[in-house]
């Protein structure tokens, strides 16, 4: 099974997190991205995430791996979702499971920060104001001249 | 030589399209994407994209090859 | 509705997942303990939660509204089991919404450390060997006679 | 005065008891932990317990009143 995944499809948040039972975990930490109804200042409406589908599964299985080796865990699974998202739809869901729960929080929190530097998707968001934009991984607009 | 190149976020935008084959002379993903700059006006500096060469990411210097798929990649922001 | 629960039934984690839900809420960390297999080498067979519950609710209730107080977050929850649980099973739930992931990790870990060191709740675990042990807040036992 | 004392944890098995009402004639936590501890051969000391006063964590030298329930929490292994 994957431990990265880009999926077109809803995220069955449960499901996922069943999968890191294990006996001798006593922690789960997960993180969801969820998407907002806002960005720096702006009212956003909806948001499209765009993937080099290849290059963001290899990189995401190498993220989940670096956790891994870093961390004391048991298991790790990360779902990044592609397409056209609404306001609270689930983006992005990290779940960690692992002894004792420093490592399962670090590793968490490494996954999600790791994905969100380095693996290949973009996110275009509609604004109100019927604009859109790529953004940066600050959320701040790509190109100057966009806002 | 023959290269396919894929585009993303606001380079597909300014490009016009997701993805298409040059024939150029450039050896090295550099080369090549100054040739594409000029020819899309794309705004982002080399200092501001990554390159992945058939599916992972690859220096700017690395010598490229007949068929290969080049990607500049924009900055991120998924999540 | 308290913001801090102990519950005799089985934690509903996605029930309580979904009302943290807010439009402005960009990231959502929970955590889970989960009764592992073992504990200081030895084997863990199940194990029953006390609690002083009047003290435990209103102790838990202040360190939610700490965490609220501390960090920039939206929603927090917390669910503890009291009575007896089997191992993989669901012992405590906390949950933190925000608009930005490192207030939601940063509460949510608040959260659990701080019940963790407060909250009057005890574990006695069932070893294999037919012994059983309240234990200390290190997960050492109490008395060292014990064991 | 009276008092009800509630025991947890290994202060209960000690105890062989949930809770006893006590009459006693300390004036405050500490010595009627000090009356207990004599009583039902606590072995965990002062340094270790917390006490709460009708149900609000508290000093171990605030006054006591008649019909107080008082608990001494030994250290707590929750989550």
């Amino acid at each position: 099974m994957p431990k990265f995944e880009l999926s077109e499809r809803e995220i069955d948040a449960q499901a996922l997190a069943r999968g890191l039972a294990h006996a001798r975990a006593g922690a789960c930490a997960t993180f969801e991205g969820w998407v907002r109804d806002h960005n720096e200042g702006r009212a956003v409406l909806r948001l499209d995430y765009q993937a080099y589908a290849p290059l963001a599964q290899s990189e995401g299985e190498r993220i989940v791996e670096e956790a891994r080796e870093k961390f004391a865990i048991v298991e790790a699974r990360c779902v990044h979702r592609a397409g056209t998202l609404a306001i609270g739809d689930l983006a992005v869901w990290v779940g960690v499971s692992a002894a004792h729960r420093g490592a399962a929080f670090e590793a968490c929190r490494y996954i999600i920060d790791e994905v969100k530097k380095r693996v290949p998707i973009w996110k275009n968001e509609h604004y109100a104001d019927g604009e859109s934009g790529w953004l940066h991984p600050d959320n701040t607009p790509v190109e100057p001249g966009q806002r | 030589m023959n290269y396919r190149v894929l585009y993303f976020a606001s380079l597909r935008d300014r490009a016009g399209m997701d993805a298409e084959q040059i024939n150029s002379l450039a050896t090295d993903a550099r080369g090549l994407y100054h040739e594409l700059r000029a020819r899309h006006g794309f705004t982002l500096g080399e200092e501001r994209l990554r390159v992945a060469i058939n599916g992972a990411f690859a220096p700017w210097g690395q010598t490229l090859h007949e068929g290969d798929e080049v990607v500049f990649i924009p900055p991120v922001s998924g999540g």
